[in-house]
């Protein structure tokens, strides 16, 4: 396993080389010769579109999948990782962009569990887990009871805490894919403190995100893929944006500003007071053409008006309306028959049939469009699902590829797909661009100007506030479950909003 | 054409399967000592070991829905007995029509089914469960509407004379499970219904915020499972000119072996109807075989077993490669 | 030499309605026994597995093979009767073993009755109460086999036939053994707390009457009560019998011995015509006590 | 005081289950004409009551771990009747010591589970399949070993009689239950192994990247629902003096129903062998007032059906409220 190789002439030794790696599934190739080099104590960003690979490399390295050829080093030394105990040992960790926790064990058996694992003891101390787990916890910000079930935090939550059990595992590389798709802002802020400390401990992170602000703002180094191929590697101080984004799409975006307002004077949306176990005393008026945003930190109570909204939760009291009708969703059939949809947050537990195809999943809420006498009309689904394909720059190998065999970006994709073909009067986005590269970001903010432009009403939810000063009309604040705020966007910025989804004063309110 | 392998590898790996047992079975039939003829070929054998099947391959059928919806039925074996004894009531004592008996032994197939599937649908509770208790308190009800007898129909008239003697017709039984098997691939590979199925098995919540009806779904495929096991019922009962209300005691395992050995998962969302059909004619084989070499029974359950499990570990290499 | 001998072997098929069964097992072993001493006869055994399609259907591969003799041992009364239709017409002699079927689709029938044993036990039940008690009186509880089986019901029925005659004898507690010794010792140990005098349990199998009889004697009890069972087996009501442990059994007749003769002037005599019936009388096996 | 009755609300809610049951057992119990007394709350009844479900509530201690990983075993009915089969064949034929007729017997047990959980583990292949097709094995072998015929116990000579006369006794019958649940209950809830076994059935995905052992946790809980149901084997052989080979016949669905009703989920990860205990004692209530009523067979199935979903619906408004 061990081979010792000669030393390189100059500069530091990398911690971590990866030489030739390939990989590739059926016929799609995933990785095709990529070498990288991973330097110890640096931030080291790894970019590409969707499915450029990025996540298979770093499936790679932390051996849930085994490469095809190639091979690593780490300290010089020539090492195989062929599964997860063996990267674990090398002081490789990997957390991945689906969780991969225990949502039925509470915190602190989650960040301790592989140490039980590692452990020859037969009993379990529960307070002496308690005492392992608090300063990792204390590390990634999390203030929670380590007694606490997993499944009852928030996804935020839930990602800090695999960080935290990262950081349990005195790693010496920690791969980080797309760990900050699901965290608002503080908690990225938080994230970056905690990586700018394990930077300063000499571990090396390597981290993978589609988002610029963060990469610019944390990494010494970036490494581009495209199409699984290498393309370059460069300190990111040296790096401006632009020229980022052309080695990674292969041409120039254009980093257009404020979309065109379509927002016309007719009501289509209305809710007054509308109260439900967690929210309190919503109301604003969407209309024809417009584009609202929903800004807030984690749990303030976005996702929780899109189940409200969509027939998700109890409504406790207020009133909605949909063009001037009463409008109470038991369901979210009933919601979608109404003429309301809902493009759910996570799209692996909430929004695709992983084991079918690109076609049943783009037509799936659909199908009634489809149907003659029970039949489902294939050749014009073929159509359809081709249009849409097109209309969302999918990138699958047919109509036919499981959805599972796609990379997260073009999973959201199909997902999108779908609800556009069902073409509600009110669309609700929660967190469409997560986990979208920034070609694709483009192409759903279009898209989303599309439906705006065709008269839908759209609430749009989204952790990022350039995204949403960028793409709204109007921008509604929550806090803690209250509305805080309704900001007209060219009329306010980001620090406004932050002040005011992070102000204490409506504490006093809420209790 | 490469894209078409791939798709339908499962299918094409069970054929190979099949036909494999197949030939296997044809190299240890025993031959005819007089005319030399292989006995499992011969066509009267063939065409016995399917009709001897049927009722198991017609349930099982509805029960890869069910399966495919990400649930499970147990009451088949038990409702199978109640429709028989339904039926043979039905035609012996209450003094029903043909069409008649046959029609309220099916109906009641289906409410049974229509209870499991309201139940799991609107309490919420696991198919294992609700099908579990209904297998034992059908059966109660079973013993309780033959006051605890085998309801005998050749000694019940004219009507029921005929009533079995059409039914248990190789060609009926037979005939009626082909073209049930042909209905319902098409409902699963062609149908918004199938579809709804599928996806529902695959991910339950995303079918809540993709707006499928899903209790209807549920509903629908217990009920159709149901209706399936009270013609597997009506079909037993003409067979064996009796209503017997201990029929079909552990059949609802036979079913699941077959849905299982075709292919399908217990996970949901994988599987089809070729694969079930595939898998009741493996275990049809399996049996005939068996009992043409007359093994003894006890080693028929061992060998049983022992088939079972490389028929399923053949599907899952398959799926995992 | 051998082919030649193979040629000539004649076939006898018996279909077992199931196997699993001590008594089944017993019948089959008895014709092994008996058959093996017959070198010329080629003996199989197929096995229904308790359920009648299995078993018409593997009469239908038997006449397939057209054997010179088919004993059937048939599940049920009505489901056999049609593919031993069928048998005869294909002109293979046919022997009904021990149950009826609903037509007389056979060339012999060797019959015992499970009424007529009914009645033995009813009769033997009225005669120890009167004798204990008196008078026809007492307290009775049944333990029956699996509800839904025919046995089960005509050894219930012929009982009842003779109890009902005598309202003195109270019916104190019917419960289901479902056949097996465990059950019978739980549902037993209910009929136990539930009533603080019992004389007679009748059990509609031996195994079954013995699991009453150990719940009884945990509780000290079993002195008092009388203890019937069915079937009489060698090794199990027999024996129960002869260690004084039940009050009676009455034999369930194998039939294997007379099924075996009649296959043997069969197979001898082409001209040979049985009777139409045999009937086997059932034992009743009695304690000392008796 | 907040926070635990929540992370405890299913357990303290099934034990108001329990409670609802014991009482309505009083009042619904007969009483002794001469003293008054209410026959249910005879300490005689109570144990009696106790040991009859002792064989049931034994296995599905381990059935618990089985299902929380995600699994089920199904072949424990069978392995009670080869244990049962095994230990009176060693006692009365083989001449073999109490001492090591036992352990012959529960390691019979064990081996079968040994080989459930390595199929599973190694060849990846569903439990449902592999202990499906080792129920029917099982059996088969049992019965092939016993040659169809009831082993006996009683005439087998001295060692014999010792054997069962110790093991049939309530207080060891009773007592192995309890001591066995008390360690089951500190394996899952205070072991490294238990905090696999639950970790394996919430997310097995994530059990393989933790590298936990998952292979021999899966063995190790067949293994041990192997060896126990070896244990309810030798009991009951003590208890009927007798090796039955079609003893425990649909036992499994006993088991798992005690375990469901205890509040354990069939998705796995969920549970608790203090809802397995709380679910044997509603069984055991339930069987034990019909018993004492002497309600109708039939009867008792259909109410057997109901009481069975009423409990599992109270268990799940619990959850998902
Ligand atoms: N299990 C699989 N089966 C088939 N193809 C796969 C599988 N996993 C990944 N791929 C393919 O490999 C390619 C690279 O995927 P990968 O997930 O590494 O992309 P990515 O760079 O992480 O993209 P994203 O930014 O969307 O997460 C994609 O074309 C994807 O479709
Ligand atoms: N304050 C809270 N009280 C109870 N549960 C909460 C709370 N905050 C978050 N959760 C849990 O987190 C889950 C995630 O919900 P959801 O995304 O709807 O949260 P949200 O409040 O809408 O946050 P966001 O504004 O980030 O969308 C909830 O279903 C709930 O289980
Ligand atoms: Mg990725
Ligand atoms: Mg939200």
């Amino acid at each position: 396993m061990t081979d010792t190789s000669t030393t390189s002439e100059k500069g530091p030794q990398p911690i971590l080389r990866a030489r030739n790696v390939g990989k590739s599934f059926g016929g799609v190739h995933a990785l095709r010769d990529v070498s990288i080099d991973v330097y110890a104590g640096e931030v080291h960003a790894i970019v590409g579109e969707n499915g450029a690979g990025k996540s298979t490399f770093g499936k790679i390295l932390g051996g849930a999948i085994p490469a095809d050829s190639g091979s690593f080093e780490l300290d010089g030394r020539t090492v195989t990782i062929c599964n997860p105990i063996d990267a674990q040992q090398l002081g490789i960790t990997i957390i991945f962009q689906e969780l991969d926790l225990f949502p039925n064990l509470s915190v602190a058996e989650n960040i301790a569990i592989r140490n039980l694992a590692y452990s020859d003891r037969l009993l379990v101390n529960r307070k002496r887990m308690a005492e392992f787990c608090l300063p990792m916890l204390k590390r990634v910000g999390l203030d929670v009871d380590p007694g606490t079930m997993l499944g009852d935090l928030h996804l935020g939550h839930q990602q800090l805490v695999a960080i935290a059990r990262a950081l349990s595992m005195n790693a010496r590389v920690i791969v980080f894919d797309e760990s900050t798709s699901s965290l608002s802002d503080e908690f990225v802020e938080n994230l970056f403190q905690v990586i700018d400390l394990l930077r300063s401990e000499g571990i090396a992170c390597i981290f993978i995100s589609h988002k610029m602000e963060e990469l610019f703002r944390i990494s010494d180094r970036v490494t581009v893929l495209r199409d699984g191929e290498y393309v370059g590697s460069r300190p990111a101080s040296e790096l401006p944006q632009d020229e980022l984004i052309g080695m990674m799409v292969g041409r120039k975006v254009s980093e257009q500003t404020r979309a065109e307002s379509h927002a016309a004077g007719e009501v289509l949306f209305e809710c007054t007071g509308l109260r439900t176990r967690r929210l309190h005393d919503i109301s604003f008026t969407l209309h024809r053409g417009e584009v609202m945003g929903l800004a807030g930190l984690i749990g303030a109570g976005r996702g929780e008006l899109g189940k409200a909204l969509f027939g998700l939760t109890r409504i406790v009291g207020g009133q909605m309306s949909l063009e001037s009708r009463p409008y109470l969703p038991r369901s979210p059939r009933h919601a979608i028959e109404l003429g309301v949809g809902l493009v759910p947050r996570d799209r692996k537990t909430e929004g695709l049939m992983m084991q079918m195809s690109v076609r049943d999943n783009t037509t799936l809420a659909s199908l009634s469009d489809l149907n003659a006498l029970g039949l489902i009309r294939q050749r014009e689904e073929s159509t359809v699902v081709e249009r849409v394909g097109t209309q969302t720059r999918l990138r699958a190998s047919g109509a036919h590829a499981e959805v599972s065999s796609l990379s997260g970006g073009n999973q959201q994709k199909v997902l999108l797909g779908r609800w556009l073909l069902v073409e509600p009067k009110v669309y609700f986005f929660d967190d469409p661009t997560r986990g979208v590269d920034i070609g694709a970001k483009h192409d759903i903010y279009d898209l989303i100007e599309q439906q705006a432009a065709r008269g839908k009403g759209v609430l749009f939810v989204s952790s990022e506030l350039p995204e949403l000063l960028r793409c709204c009309d109007r921008i509604l604040v929550l806090n803690q479950g209250k509305q805080v705020a309704l900001l007209q966007s060219d009329a306010t910025s980001a620090e406004e909003i932050l002040r005011y989804a992070t102000s204490q004063a409506s504490q006093a309110v809420a209790s | 054409m490469k894209s078409f392998v791939l798709r339908n590898r499962t299918l094409i790996q069970s054929s190979a399967g099949l036909l494999v047992i197949f030939v296997a079975a044809i190299l240890l039939s025993p031959t005819d000592l007089r005319t030399d003829e292989v006995l499992f070929l011969k066509a009267d054998n063939l065409t016995n070991m399917l009709r001897v099947s049927a009722p198991v391959a017609i349930i099982a059928l509805g029960m890869t829905l069910v399966i495919l919806t990400g649930g499970i039925d147990l009451s088949v074996g038990s409702t199978l007995a109640f429709c028989s004894v339904v039926a043979a009531l039905g035609l012996s004592e209450w003094n029903l029509g043909i069409f008649a008996a046959i029609l309220l032994a099916i109906l009641a197939g289906g409410a049974v089914g229509l209870l499991n599937g309201s139940l799991i649908a609107w309490l919420k509770v696991q198919p294992f469960v609700i099908t579990l208790a209904s297998m034992i308190g059908v059966r109660g009800l079973t013993r309780w509407l033959s006051n605890n007898q085998n309801i005998q129909l050749r000694t019940a008239g004219e009507v029921a004379v005929r009533f079995f003697e059409f039914f248990s017709q190789k060609t009926v039984m037979i005939g009626l499970f082909v073209l049930l098997a042909a209905v319902f691939a098409l409902l699963l590979s062609g149908t918004v219904f199938g579809r709804y199925v599928r996806a529902l098995g695959d991910n339950a919540k995303a079918s809540v915020y993709a707006g499928l009806p899903i209790k209807r779904v549920q509903i629908a495929v217990y009920t159709l499972t149901g209706l399936l096991a009270g013609l597997a019922g009506v079909l037993t009962c003409a067979r064996t000119t009796t209503g017997n209300p201990n029929d079909g005691i552990a059949a609802e395992l036979d079913v699941i072996a077959v849905v299982v050995i075709g292919g399908t998962s217990l996970a949901g969302g994988r599987g089809s109807i070729v694969g079930t059909v595939i898998g009741a004619l493996i275990i049809a084989i399996l049996v005939n075989i068996l009992g043409l070499r007359n093994v003894g029974a006890n080693e028929q359950l061992m060998l049983k077993a022992v088939i079972i499990v490389v028929a399923v570990v053949m599907q899952h290499q398959r799926t995992s490669s | 030499g051998s082919q030649e001998q193979a040629a000539t072997k004649r076939l006898v098929v018996f279909s077992q309605c199931n196997n699993a069964e001590p008594y089944r097992a017993s019948q089959n072993e008895r014709f092994q026994e008996l058959f093996s001493k017959h070198p010329d006869i080629k003996f199989v055994i197929s096995d229904g597995q308790a359920d009648a399609s299995k078993q018409i259907s593997q009469i239908e591969n038997a006449i397939l093979q057209k054997p010179d003799v088919l004993i059937v041992a048939p599940l049920e009364r009505s489901a056999l009767s049609g593919v031993m239709g069928e048998a005869m017409a294909a002109g293979i002699p046919t022997i009904c073993l021990e149950r009826d079927i609903a037509e007389p689709n056979y060339t012999t029938f060797v019959s015992c009755d499970n009424v007529e044993i009914g009645r033995l036990a009813g009769q033997f039940i009225v005669d120890y109460l009167t004798k204990k008690n008196g008078a026809a009186q007492g307290v009775f509880v049944e333990i029956s086999g699996m509800q839904g089986v025919q046995a089960a019901k005509d050894r219930h029925d012929g009982a009842f036939e003779v109890l009902q005659q005598h309202p003195e004898i109270k019916v104190a507690h019917q419960a289901t053994g479902n056949w097996f010794q465990a059950e019978a010792m739980a549902r037993m140990e209910e009929a136990l707390s539930a009533n603080a005098e019992i004389d007679v349990v009748y059990a509609h199998n031996d195994p079954m009457a013995y699991g009453a009889y150990l719940a009884a004697k945990e509780q000290g009890r079993h002195e008092e009560i009388a203890f019937v069972g069915v079937d009489g087996l060698p090794h199990e009501g027999v024996k129960y019998v002869e260690d004084g442990i039940l009050a009676a059994t009455f034999e369930y007749p194998l039939c294997v011995d007379k099924a075996v003769e009649l296959t043997v002037q069969l197979l001898a005599d082409k001209e040979f015509t049985p009777e139409k019936t045999y009937i086997l009388e059932s034992r009743s096996i009695l304690g000392k006590a008796d």
